[in-house]
């Protein structure tokens, strides 16, 4: 049997959420910007938006984290830990391709040191996700065999029905169900007709991409070097992504105290891989443009079996100079593999 | 013929005359109203030229490029008045050899374009000495109005709320002509005069710190606030600055090749009323 | 009444002129607050605006910078040009919201040790006025705190 | 690890009385890296300071704070001392907890707390002070001096003197500069000539002074102790080693009509000439631009008449690389045009003459043989005008300085005058009498009193001809009348101007001039004779108007400063100097010219092939003053200044 939420009953939805301890957090736009963020009632959030400007990445991972606390004493180096206030979470209406993200970063954050500040995170949110009716000419989700309608990384799927009246409710987790019982009184039985999905044509063949990108001898290519030509090396792209999870560690403060802090870091610095002596391993835009990709679409799937790349196409959409992944994957499709 | 036209035409010739070795210029991008830097070594890549009122960004940035004026090849570049400044600044600061750089100049007004003139960066000088000239008294932008009708408790709001957004991708250092430093002040550690985790306090220095190595050196193209991916309005700052050397110094920044930075020069009667 | 607030105040000072004008206003025994910290520098010729944003962060509710009076630089041109520097800054800062009775610029020779002895009151009275820097405190705080949402 | 001693000195009760020293030890002891942290009644006594040696000795310390009074005081006793205990002198600060603490302050709590954080910021400071070293530089003791008039033979006799190398570079055919135009001098009225042309004779003949004449500076490189400079030296036509200077190639010299710049253009040469007859040396050279050959291919009269072959019209320039340490600028001033006072028809009436050309006429040795006569008719002028001030103190249409000298050459004029023509009359127009110095104003007073030169304090508008006389029209402020007086001579006192080309050679030897281009002194007042950049000196009018004694103890001043600079074989300096990181230097160049010292050089850094790479900029140690101006500016942090640099500031701020 389904279950349908109807538009009319999300203030009360999130009124209830609220009530129950939940933080609740959806797209909101303001004058200029757009970002997942925390609301107080259903008239803040904006789901009418393809997504926002910003991913979910930094609601699980900040772009700027304090990791522990140290005082510098004569003898003695005092250090207290953070760790995440806890903070139950529901986040309503993120995208099939962000909740994908999430899903995709979990073995990352776990596979050898589990990272708590990720973890603890991830457990105390319930991702509830909309399907997408609309999409632009940067949405690529298809071409990374992901969908409009996926249920990656979800804990809820909420099916759009036809005239904007509401969702279709599919609950994924017990995180959602439970999230979804606080509720129930405020759902209804039945099935009505579900609005048409977006259609997301498939932008390039990634099989015939990662082939290539798998062969040693294209790693030399001069395919990187023409490609990334117009690059200027910000980090909008690796930022705006939500798998980019790379990061760095500074230590903040003064003689006495200070804080030792996790900040997102990027491969399009170059900074990035800058030794001490001042060599620098990847010393051109190319080569730095070249890893991400490489490791987006070869070496994490080597190592993790999944793409590092959820097809959100926010990399091309704010790109200072109009480049990403697209364009980049669809170039090496027409290559000979 | 169209201005597109005579541009292409003019492209073709100069490539094809090996005048230069390379256009920096403007093609379609991946929307019908993007344009992506367009690279152009060949007459035939010049086929894909566009030139219209869309093409907005500033490209004297790739003219520093590593490696591309070394070896003393010319290059032309598509550029719009505060391109030519910005070009002006970068061979006033040693960064490139102006006489290398074969200028397309055209301008973008009410979204029509015009064709400029010249080819080479001083034959644009009457053109940005008319510029200076026509500098409003009030830079004319109401959100500026607005900050600077604002108390200092009501700024400090403003740009707390603005910055606590920056995620510190540094597109606007990295989309910026002037921003050529080798190493950024902010990617010094030794000492780390610039916090650079993207907390507001360190959003908040890179900030100022930016304005302040662009002040009397901004043109004011916009890349910056373009290339900002929260959108943070930069330009205004930069244009507050480029007004406050105007106003104190008769600063107007790529007048000329040989214009001296503003910061590294002096005059014995310069206003000090501020100083107790 | 609130116990008197003491501000936090940071002075970047040349050593030919503020420097030994601080010095004349010891040797001369006048007395002045005591909430400055003075930082000794070649010239104003070497003062950063970078070193008055570190003593924001640091907590100071107020920053001066002195040096000697135009024509008197021991390096001739040192203060011309930390007076262009101080004119485009603080209106940068201005600009930003954060207010320029909270940095102020002086001259003090190394004569005029009772204009520094003024200035000091003078200042640390504007600023216990002005009361903390609290906006700026407040950044501070946020470094120290876990993100939430 | 950083092992930091800090010495608390209680200055008797100067600190002690106002600073809880016992609290402050124990805070400041509590502080990381500190190692020893004690406190002593007199720090800067023998017994004191042995304690601070013994401390540093036994406790391996690697750092050194002094909380005491201003380093203004004691900075180098504690340095020394550090020294002398084995420890680099630069790794010792001083906290001044006296006068900016415990002097000023009079709670002690407070005072207490100001003292430590003082103290602690300076424990910061030193735990990144860097091991310096004083800086060395060669020097080559040989000066240049540039200029041969009085102020440039002065400095050069008083180096060759003290037994120096000197070279002299005079630009002029001779030496002898405007002093020996000059008639008499004032306020002794002994002759120019008389007194200037022995020393013009000890210049040349001296063995330790190369006199080069007729010759530029084309090139100045390198710093002090260690220029390079290259001079051109002009071709004269003349082969100096051959001539006699037996003048009879002058006799037969068709071309007489050349107006002789010596004499003002109240004279006649030749165009092959001594400027004047007592020229030093008294060798001929060919003025190009007037010889006949040189303009009609045909003539060498001169070459014919000479015995000894002498001449050679084939001569070209020639170039001479000197190696110097020191160089001393003595090059002069010029007369102002007087062609910006219309109104007083100067160019127009040949009977209204500068100063210089009145000097000329007064000459014993002149065009008139030392008779005061008009250049207009040749007779003797029965009434002159003096006007003062034609040019000085004008922002409108001269300068807006004093020329210094006007005043007193006026009264020497009018005296001059006097005593050749007994009844004539003269007028002095003038703004205010400035007659500072050693028997000037007597000297003014004797002009009035004794030979009853008749002082109008007022301006003249207006000069015209009215059948053979020249009519001044003026104003006497003090009866508040207008006056006209019928002349047959007008003496304009012109301003004193820099040389024409001063700026172009100011930046030429790289030293900075002022809006007038006269050279700027380092120090207007503690440093007069010094100009910005170190191993430069100033000498004579080039700085600004001078008279004749001024200028010559301006160059004794110059010549004692290089002396002492030549006192030893290496000079020593202060390690407090900018250096640059070249591998993050964007060679933007701004720093070049921030730079007041010109001590911030472009250098190209090459590959293995040669190949520029880049551009960056270095600075010079021997220039460099130490000022930090260039590192403010410096938006990639690429330079910092030794003793002060970026990250020592960042603790202090941090430690306070």
């Amino acid at each position: 049997m389904t279950r349908i939420l109807l538009r009319d009953k999300l203030d009360n939805c999130v009124a209830r959420w609220r009530k129950a301890g939940l933080t609740v957090i959806g797209p909101v736009k303001k004058e200029t910007f757009s970002s997942y963020a925390a609301v107080e009632n259903a008239a803040e959030l904006d789901l009418s938006m393809i997504m926002p400007d910003r991913s979910i990445k930094g609601l699980f991972f900040p772009q700027t984290e304090p990791m522990l606390h140290y005082t510098i004493k004569k003898q003695a180096l005092d250090i207290k830990d953070f760790t995440p206030p806890p903070e139950k979470r529901i986040i309503f209406g993120a995208r099939p391709c962000d909740a994908s993200g999430m899903a995709i970063d979990d073995p990352l954050f776990g596979w050898d040191y589990k990272d708590n500040f990720w973890f603890q995170r991830r457990n105390e949110t319930v991702i509830v996700t909309i399907a997408c009716t609309k999409a632009d000419d940067f949405c690529m989700c298809t071409s990374l065999k992901l969908a409009p309608d996926s249920t990656k990384g979800s804990d809820v799927m909420l099916r759009p029905l036809q005239n904007n009246r509401g969702w279709l409710v599919e609950e994924l987790t017990d995180r959602g169900r439970d999230a979804f019982n606080e509720i129930a009184d405020l759902l209804q039985d039945g099935s009505e007709p579900e609005a048409s999905i977006a259609v997301v044509p498939e932008k390039f063949d990634l099989d015939a991409c990662v082939t290539w990108l798998q062969k040693t001898e294209n790693f030399e290519s001069t395919f990187w070097k023409e490609i990334s030509m117009r690059c200027i090396g910000c980090a909008s792209c690796t930022f705006l992504c939500p798998t980019c999870h790379c990061f760095d560690f500074q230590d903040e403060g003064d003689t006495y105290s200070g804080i030792r802090r996790k900040n997102w870091d990027s491969c399009s610095f170059a900074l990035f891989t800058m030794h001490t002596s001042g060599h620098n391993p990847r010393a051109t835009q190319s080569a730095r443009w070249r890893q991400r990709i490489m490791h987006k679409f070869n070496y994490f799937p080597g190592k993790f079996n999944v793409n590092s790349c959820s097809g959100c196409g926010r990399c091309s959409r704010q790109c200072p100079v109009d480049m990403g992944i697209t364009e980049t994957l669809q170039a090496i499709s027409t290559l000979q593999p | 013929m169209t201005i597109q036209e005579t541009y292409k035409t003019r492209a073709k010739e100069l490539l094809s005359s090996g005048r230069v070795k390379m256009v920096v210029g403007y093609k379609a991008g991946s929307t019908p109203d993007r344009r992506r830097p367009h690279f152009i070594r060949t007459p035939e890549e010049a086929d894909r030229l566009i030139l219209d009122s869309a093409c907005i960004a500033n490209l004297s940035g790739y003219l520093i490029t590593e490696g591309l004026l070394s070896d003393e090849k010319s290059v032309g570049i598509f550029l719009k008045p505060d391109g030519v400044r910005s070009l002006n600044i970068l061979a006033a600061e040693s960064q490139l050899n102006i006489e290398q750089i074969v200028v397309l100049g055209f301008d973008v007004n009410n979204n029509e374009i015009t064709a400029l003139k010249g080819e080479k960066a001083e034959d644009f000088s009457t053109l940005i000495e008319s510029l200076k000239e026509h500098v409003p008294q009030t830079p004319g932008n109401p959100l500026l109005e607005r900050i600077e009708a604002m108390n200092a408790k009501e700024r400090f709001a403003f740009w707390e709320a603005e910055f606590s957004r920056c995620i510190k991708c540094y597109a606007c250092r990295q989309a910026c002509p002037m921003c050529y430093c080798r190493r950024c002040i902010v990617d010094c550690n030794q000492p780390q005069w610039v916090n650079t985790s993207s907390h507001t306090l360190g959003n908040f220095e890179w900030n100022i710190v930016r304005a302040f190595h662009l002040s009397g050196r901004c043109v004011g193209c916009g890349n910056c606030d373009r290339a900002c991916p929260v959108n943070i309005p930069l330009r205004l700052i930069n244009a507050k600055m480029a007004h406050e050397v105007l106003g104190a110094f008769d600063h107007f920044a790529g007048m000329s090749q040989t214009q001296e930075p503003v910061l590294a020069s002096f005059k014995k009667d310069d206003s000090e009323t501020f100083i107790l | 009444m609130n116990e008197l607030f003491e501000p936090e105040i940071v002075a970047f000072v040349c050593t030919y002129c503020t420097y030994a004008g601080a010095d004349l206003a010891g040797t001369s025994r006048l007395k002045y607050a005591p909430n400055v910290r003075i930082i000794r520098l070649p010239c104003t010729g070497r003062i950063s605006p970078m070193f008055i944003l570190k003593a924001l962060q640091k907590g100071a509710d107020g920053v001066l910078v002195s040096g000697c009076h135009p024509g008197d630089c021991h390096f001739t041109h040192g203060n011309y040009h930390a007076r262009r520097r101080w004119m485009v800054f603080r209106a940068l800062l201005e600009f930003m919201g954060i207010p320029s009775e909270r940095v102020k610029f002086s001259w003090i020779s190394a004569a005029e040790g009772g204009k520094f002895a003024d200035l000091m009151n003078s200042v640390t009275e504007d600023i216990r006025k002005l009361g903390p820097f609290d906006q700026y405190k407040e950044l501070i705080r946020e470094t120290e705190t876990p993100a939430t949402f | 690890m950083a092992k930091i001693g800090v010495f608390i000195c209680h200055c008797g009760e100067n600190i002690g009385a106002k600073i809880d020293c016992n609290k402050l030890a124990a805070t400041v002891g509590e502080h990381p890296g500190v190692a020893v942290s004690v406190e002593y009644k007199y720090f800067c006594s023998d017994p004191g300071q042995e304690s601070v040696k013994k401390a540093i000795r036994d406790n391996n310390l690697t750092g050194v704070v002094v909380a005491a009074c201003s380093p203004r005081m004691h900075e180098a006793t504690f340095r020394k001392a550090c020294a002398e205990a084995g420890l680099n002198p630069y790794m010792c600060e001083i906290a001044n907890i006296r006068e900016q603490c415990s002097w000023v302050h009079t709670d002690v709590d407070m005072a207490t707390q100001k003292a430590a954080d003082i103290t602690r910021s300076m424990v910061e400071k030193v735990k990144r002070n860097n091991k310096l070293q004083p800086i060395e530089v060669p020097v080559t003791r040989r000066a240049l001096v540039i200029g041969g008039g009085i102020a440039g033979i002065q400095a050069a006799l008083d180096i060759a003197n003290a037994g120096q190398e000197v070279v002299l570079v005079e630009r002029e055919p001779s030496l002898g500069g405007h002093m020996a135009q000059l008639s008499e001098t004032f306020p002794t009225l002994d002759c120019s000539q008389c007194i200037m042309t022995p020393r013009m004779v000890e210049a040349a003949q001296h063995p330790k002074i190369r006199l080069l004449t007729y010759a530029e500076i084309v090139h100045v490189d390198g710093y002090i102790g260690n220029f390079k400079v290259k001079v051109k030296m002009k071709a004269r036509y003349v082969d100096m080693d051959s001539c006699t200077g037996c003048g009879d190639c002058i006799t037969k010299c068709p071309q007489k009509k050349i107006e002789s710049e010596f004499d003002c253009s109240i004279g006649m040469r030749t165009a092959i000439y001594t400027p004047f007859a007592q020229s030093v040396p008294n060798k001929p050279v060919i003025d190009k631009a007037n010889c006949t050959y040189f303009k009609n291919g045909k003539c060498k009269i001169c070459m014919r008449s000479c015995q000894i072959n002498a001449i050679n019209f084939d001569m070209q320039d020639e170039f001479i690389d000197l190696e110097v340490g020191a160089i001393v600028v003595a090059t002069g001033f010029q007369v102002q045009n007087n062609a910006v006072y219309g109104e007083y028809g100067y160019g127009k009436y040949p009977d209204v003459i500068t100063g210089l050309q009145f000097e000329r006429l007064a000459s014993a040795s002149g065009p008139t043989s030392g008779k005061i006569l008009r250049p207009s008719d040749g007779k003797e002028p029965e009434t002159i005008v003096f006007i003062q001030c034609a040019g000085s103190r004008d922002p409108s249409k001269g300068v807006r300085y004093c020329s210094k000298i006007c005043c007193m050459y006026t009264a020497k004029h009018a005296m001059l005058y006097a005593h050749k023509v007994h009844d004539g009359k003269s007028h002095v127009f003038y703004m205010d009498i400035r007659a500072a110095g050693k028997g000037y104003d007597e000297f003014t007073r004797r002009a009035i009193e004794e030979d009853e030169a008749s002082y109008v304090r007022g301006r003249v508008s207006k000069v015209w001809q009215k059948m053979n006389k020249l009519m001044v029209r003026g104003v006497d402020t003090l009866l508040g009348k207008p006056v006209v007086i019928a002349a047959d001579m007008v003496v304009l006192a012109t301003a004193m101007v820099s040389q024409p080309d001063a700026k172009e050679f100011a930046k030429t030897i790289g030293i900075g001039y002022d809006e007038y281009g006269f050279f700027n002194e380092a120090h207007l007042k503690l440093r007069p004779v010094e100009s910005s950049t170190a191993g430069i000196f100033l000498a004579g009018a080039c700085q600004s108007p001078k008279d004749i004694p001024d200028s010559v103890a301006q160059a004794s001043a110059s010549a004692s400063k290089v002396l002492a600079l030549f006192s030893k074989q290496k000079l020593e300096r202060e390690p407090v100097v900018a250096s640059n990181n070249e591998s993050t230097c964007a060679g933007c160049w701004g720093c070049v010219l921030a730079c007041p010292y010109n001590a911030i050089e472009k250098k190209d850094i090459l590959d293995r092939s040669g190949k520029v790479i880049k551009r960056v900029a270095s600075v010079n140690p021997g220039l460099c003053q130490g000022c930090g101006t260039c590192v403010t500016f410096c938006r990639s942090n690429s330079l910092d200044l030794a003793g002060f640099t970026e990250k020592q500031i960042f603790a202090e701020v941090m430690g306070l």
